[in-house]
């Protein structure tokens, strides 16, 4: 039996955040993969070409052991579900498939309290952080390098993505601040992501 | 001879009925994040809301007195409020309301 | 009363699509198929054919063009030669998958480089696989009547697939043979109306071809495969009608020649089929315990009448004239299909590919006497030398 | 032989609020937010009415509209290759010819249009475009132009303006400009070499009243005729989604887009400013553009003064009308 694949999904606005919503997935792996864990990233193809505002799936995988199945389209069973435009949370199931007691980190100026209102599901949650990403560092990077697999020319976590990363080190194991400095390129809204993150721990 | 699981049915030749009045199975109030908030006592009917919009989600409604915007479809691009003539149309944050998106479990 | 006339293979599709009553025809100039176009051409300049007749901007457009005719509800046909027919490939798959039964007669030839304007199966052979349904004519009359029960098969709601309708080029596309052009009263009896069930019309609205899920795409390819799977058994039923309304004996799928106790056996199908006859009737004569399979359609391949009319040979020459360049047999493509055929028989004949006729070279008797020789040499030795025999260009047999 | 069987005559409109308030072209559908194309079918779809047939060749209409078994469209609709809207259109129109003649359909000959992008009309999508004029079809061919392959992720078309960085021209230090060729004019090969053709429009999404009487007038010629409808791209030009009218109306203010019609013969011209913005203040409201250097854009400047200078060529002196 393979060990457990921690599967984490981000959830952003087509091509206005569709470099920052790849960046957290991409920031995420490859950070997890500075302590040797082994890692996949990718966009979830059926979303794309993506569409200015679209809902749309980026997807991390983490793992002790090699991931066997790599070559999937979804990930069924997140457990930490990323939110890179809160507004997202009312129009969609954001935690489909996951398991009790997951992860939820939002980007919103508002409370846990107002963000968990438009989620039906909140039971499922075992956790929920948010931090006010657009404040420290709200730009949205629009590149489209690294799209449809290319190589992105930018670089990691020039934007809205690094706050998010920080929060999400914040509020999950999964990920270590000090690896995700190694990746992410504003790294005073990665710190500052970590430390003004409002972590609410449910049930 | 073959079993076709539910919900990955296509209909024969891919050939579909064309909707009537919207496609309900492609929602997509879901992609706003501010929506166009009408101040009625501004708005002087000038139709640009109705004919600027790509979606096709502002409508006169019946009396012909007032626009009505379909939040089912509106995707927020706000287009409506730049072209707006007489400045009665203003972007409101998602969150500040209760209501006005339909919750889907997957995008589309 | 049913009219004899000398015409060639292109001048007696031509009559066929006339009294099939076709709507809208799409032409593009490429030897040696040009003719059935010439031919139609006229019937629509004179008044005897009411269609409009679209002159395509390439084969892509052709195929293009009779898609949107049959897809708004009009009987379409078209047709082609060579690199023609590959021009044309990207329309195969949409036409078949989006269901839309239009016909495309193909005077066969070889694909270039460089440019020969001889017979060959390739161009039509590699586009076998898209959906369609496919086989060739050996005489004039022939192509005639496949035209009809091609039409017939491929409007029919249980199948509702194109077709290919394929000569071999000068061989049956510009020798005249003798044709019988029946009533066109037996025709409308055989052949009803075109009635695609989701027509372009604004009085009932449809979408055709919105996109899918990768997910979904296994289901349309299982919709195309259903339909093969459903064809066989209205060809029988469609053969049957012609036989009985047009006074043919026509097998559904292989014919049989001198079969009766033979040993050995030629398996082919178009025009060579011919020769070979004559060859089989020769040798018979002399005592050569010889027959002939003829194939009528590729597409649906017939798995079951080819293994059942072949098992009864001790050894069979399967007379190719397509290339499959290092394919499993190293020759052509028919092989591969009748060796699979074969595959779950208890008691297996040798089987051998004989590459003739490429390029449009003649296949004579002489060449069908030294295929006898080798297939002979096979049942006296239990084995076959060789998978493949270029014909002619051996160095050894 | 064939008799005219169209006799339809679709009235213009006079102001913004005689737009007709039906829908044919439906809420939902998975174009951006604030898509440019999709306000233009929108528009077209308006004032063509129930009586229509589309022709989707693949692009950002057919991929985005149609996504998953889902179509916005009212009336008959259908996929066609990029390659060849053209051939699919003159197609239906011969098969309605003959259904019509032979009393196989009844009713009024139906409104055929193909929505092509700028990809599956004047560059792969040519060669069936121009013969569907070239045998006189009965048909509208819309090239909608957002000038860039927008659904396959913005790669540049023939109708990329100078300097346009795209993800097959991207700047960088040996070719700093992005995009160094100058664009295709889809108008000027329509009217320049098809006598069947006997109307010509260039329209744009910031006047909608202009764009639907276009529409109209098109639709109402018994035989081949041709649009070019201006629809900026926000996700392929990089500017925020509620400026796309203002993009459009600014592409005319500064002369980069030229509104005219070409009826039988004669040119005129609509919005035509007395004094045109410079180019500038069009490129800088975008991203794909965002790289270019004061020289680039005197080039570009200097591209647009010419264009907007010529004199235009009496086409009935090159091509003689057919009848």
């Amino acid at each position: 039996m393979a060990s457990k694949v921690h599967q984490v999904t981000v959830w952003a606005r087509g091509v206005v955040q569709d470099k920052e919503g790849r960046d957290i997935a991409n920031g995420l792996a490859r950070a997890a993969g500075q302590e040797g864990k082994f890692t996949q990233s990718f966009d979830n193809y059926v979303d794309l070409p993506d569409r200015v505002n679209v809902p749309l799936r980026k997807y991390a995988r983490i793992s002790d052991e090699e991931i066997e199945e790599r070559y999937e389209y979804e990930n069924l069973h997140p457990e930490v579900v990323i939110v890179a435009d809160a507004t997202i949370v009312k129009g969609i199931d954001v935690l489909r498939g996951m398991e009790k007691g997951g992860t939820l980190v939002v980007a919103t100026d508002r409370r846990p309290e107002d963000i968990l209102k438009f989620i039906p599901n909140r039971d499922l949650l075992g956790k929920i952080v948010c931090v006010d990403a657009k404040a420290i560092c709200g730009d949205r990077t629009v590149d489209f390098s690294g799209s449809e697999g290319g190589v992105d020319s930018v670089g990691i976590g020039q934007g809205i993505s690094a706050p998010i990363l920080g929060a999400l080190a914040r509020g999950s194991e999964l990920v270590k601040l000090d690896h995700l400095d190694a990746v992410v390129k504003n790294k005073d809204a990665l710190h500052k992501g970590h430390e003004q993150a409002v972590v609410k721990t449910l049930n | 001879m073959f079993k076709i699981p539910k919900g990955k049915e296509v209909p024969l030749g891919c050939v579909t009925p064309a909707p009537v009045g919207e496609q309900p199975m492609m929602i997509t109030g879901n992609w706003r994040e501010f929506r166009p908030l009408l101040e009625p006592e501004k708005c002087d009917l000038c139709m640009n809301c109705i004919v600027f919009c790509p979606d096709a989600c502002f409508q006169l409604d019946d009396a012909e007195e007032k626009v009505v915007l379909n939040e089912k479809y509106c995707k927020g691009c706000n287009i409506c409020i730049n072209e707006c003539a007489p400045g009665a149309l203003t972007a409101a944050y998602e969150l500040d309301f209760d209501d006005g998106v339909v919750r889907l479990d997957k995008p589309f | 009363m049913a009219k004899e006339m000398m015409l060639s293979g292109c001048a007696s599709s031509a009559q066929a699509a006339k009294m099939a009553k076709v709507e809208v025809i799409s032409s593009y100039p490429i030897r040696p198929y040009t003719a059935i176009m010439m031919e139609l051409s006229k019937m629509v300049a004179n008044g005897e054919l009411d269609a409009e007749f679209v002159h395509g901007e390439g084969e892509h457009g052709q195929l293009s063009i009779v898609l949107g005719a049959a897809a708004a509800g009009a009987r379409a046909l078209t047709g082609s030669s060579g690199v023609g027919v590959t021009y044309a490939f990207e329309n195969y798959s949409p036409i078949a998958g989006g269901r839309i039964p239009l016909q495309m007669m193909i005077a066969d030839r070889a694909l270039d480089p460089p440019g020969d304007f001889g017979s060959e199966h390739t161009d039509a052979m590699s586009c076998r696989d898209q959906g369609w349904l496919m086989g060739w004519a050996e005489t004039p009359q022939e192509a005639f009547d496949n035209c009809l029960i091609n039409y017939r098969v491929g409007e029919d709601h249980r199948v509702l697939l194109p077709q290919f309708v394929c000569q071999d080029g000068y061989f049956v596309s510009h020798i005249p043979g003798p044709v019988s052009l029946p009533e066109q009263s037996q025709v409308d009896e055989f052949l009803p109306p075109y009635n695609l069930p989701h027509p372009l019309d604004p009085k009932r609205p449809v979408s055709h071809g919105p996109q899918i899920r990768p997910d979904q795409g296994t289901i349309m390819d299982i919709q195309r495969a259903q339909a093969m799977l459903d064809a066989p058994a209205v060809i029988r039923e469609a053969i049957d009608d012609y036989n009985r309304i047009f006074g043919r004996k026509y097998a559904p799928f292989v014919e049989e020649y001198m079969t009766d106790d033979a040993e050995i056996a030629f398996f082919l199908m178009g025009a060579h089929t011919m020769t070979a006859r004559h060859a089989v009737r020769h040798l018979r004569a002399k005592g050569v315990k010889i027959g002939l399979v003829k194939l009528r359609f590729v597409r649906p391949w017939p798995t079951e009448e080819v293994a059942q009319a072949l098992s009864k040979f001790k050894a069979v020459g399967v007379v190719e004239t397509s290339t499959s360049y290092g394919g499993a047999m190293r020759g052509g493509n028919l092989l591969h299909e009748v060796r699979a055929s074969l595959y779950e028989l208890p008691q297996r004949p040798l089987t051998t590919s004989f590459m003739a006729g490429l390029g449009g070279e003649m296949v004579s008797l002489e060449d069908f006497y030294h295929m006898t020789e080798v297939l002979s040499k096979a049942v006296r030795e239990g084995k076959t030398k060789k998978t493949v025999y270029w014909v002619g260009f051996e160095a050894e047999d | 032989m064939a008799a005219a069987i169209k006799t339809q005559n679709l009235a213009p409109v006079k102001l913004i609020r005689n737009v007709p308030k039906e829908e044919y072209y439906l809420p939902g559908h998975r174009t951006c937010a604030g898509c440019g194309p999709a306000l233009q079918y929108k528009l077209v779809a308006k004032a063509a009415g129930p009586n229509t047939i589309f022709l989707g060749p693949t692009g950002c209409m057919y991929v985005a509209n149609a996504s998953y078994l889902c179509t916005p469209y009212a009336v008959p609709w259908m996929h066609t290759q990029i390659t060849n809207g053209g051939a699919v259109a003159s197609g239906i129109e011969a098969a309605y010819k003959v259904l019509l003649r032979k009393g196989k359909r009844e009713g009024e000959f139906p409104n055929i249009i193909v929505m092509a992008g700028d990809g599956g009309s004047v560059d792969i999508g040519l060669q069936a475009m121009s013969a569907m004029m070239y045998r006189g079809h009965d048909a509208l061919f819309i090239c909608y132009d957002n000038e860039a392959y927008a659904n396959t992720g913005i790669q540049t078309s023939p109708t990329t303006p100078y300097g346009g960085n795209t993800t097959f021209t991207p700047p960088g230090s040996a070719i700093p400009e992005g995009k160094t060729l100058f664009p295709k004019d889809p108008p000027q090969l329509v009217i320049g070499a098809h006598p069947a053709v006997k109307y010509v429009a260039t329209a744009s999404i910031a006047y909608p009243v202009d764009l639907i009487n276009k529409v109209r007038k098109a639709l109402n010629v018994v035989g081949p005729t041709f649009l070019h409808i201006h629809c900026p791209c926000p996700k392929g030009w990089g500017f925020d989604e509620a400026k796309t009218v203002e993009v459009a109306r600014l592409a005319i203010e500064t002369g980069m887009w030229n509104m005219y019609e070409w009826d039988n013969g004669e040119y005129r011209y609509q919005f035509k400013p007395k004094k045109y913005k410079p180019v500038r203040e069009y490129l800088k409201l975008q991203n794909r553009f965002a790289h270019l250097s004061d020289a680039h854009i005197a080039k570009l400047q200097a591209f647009v003064d010419a264009k907007v200078k010529a004199k235009p060529v009496p086409v009935e002196a090159a091509v003689p009308k057919a009848n």
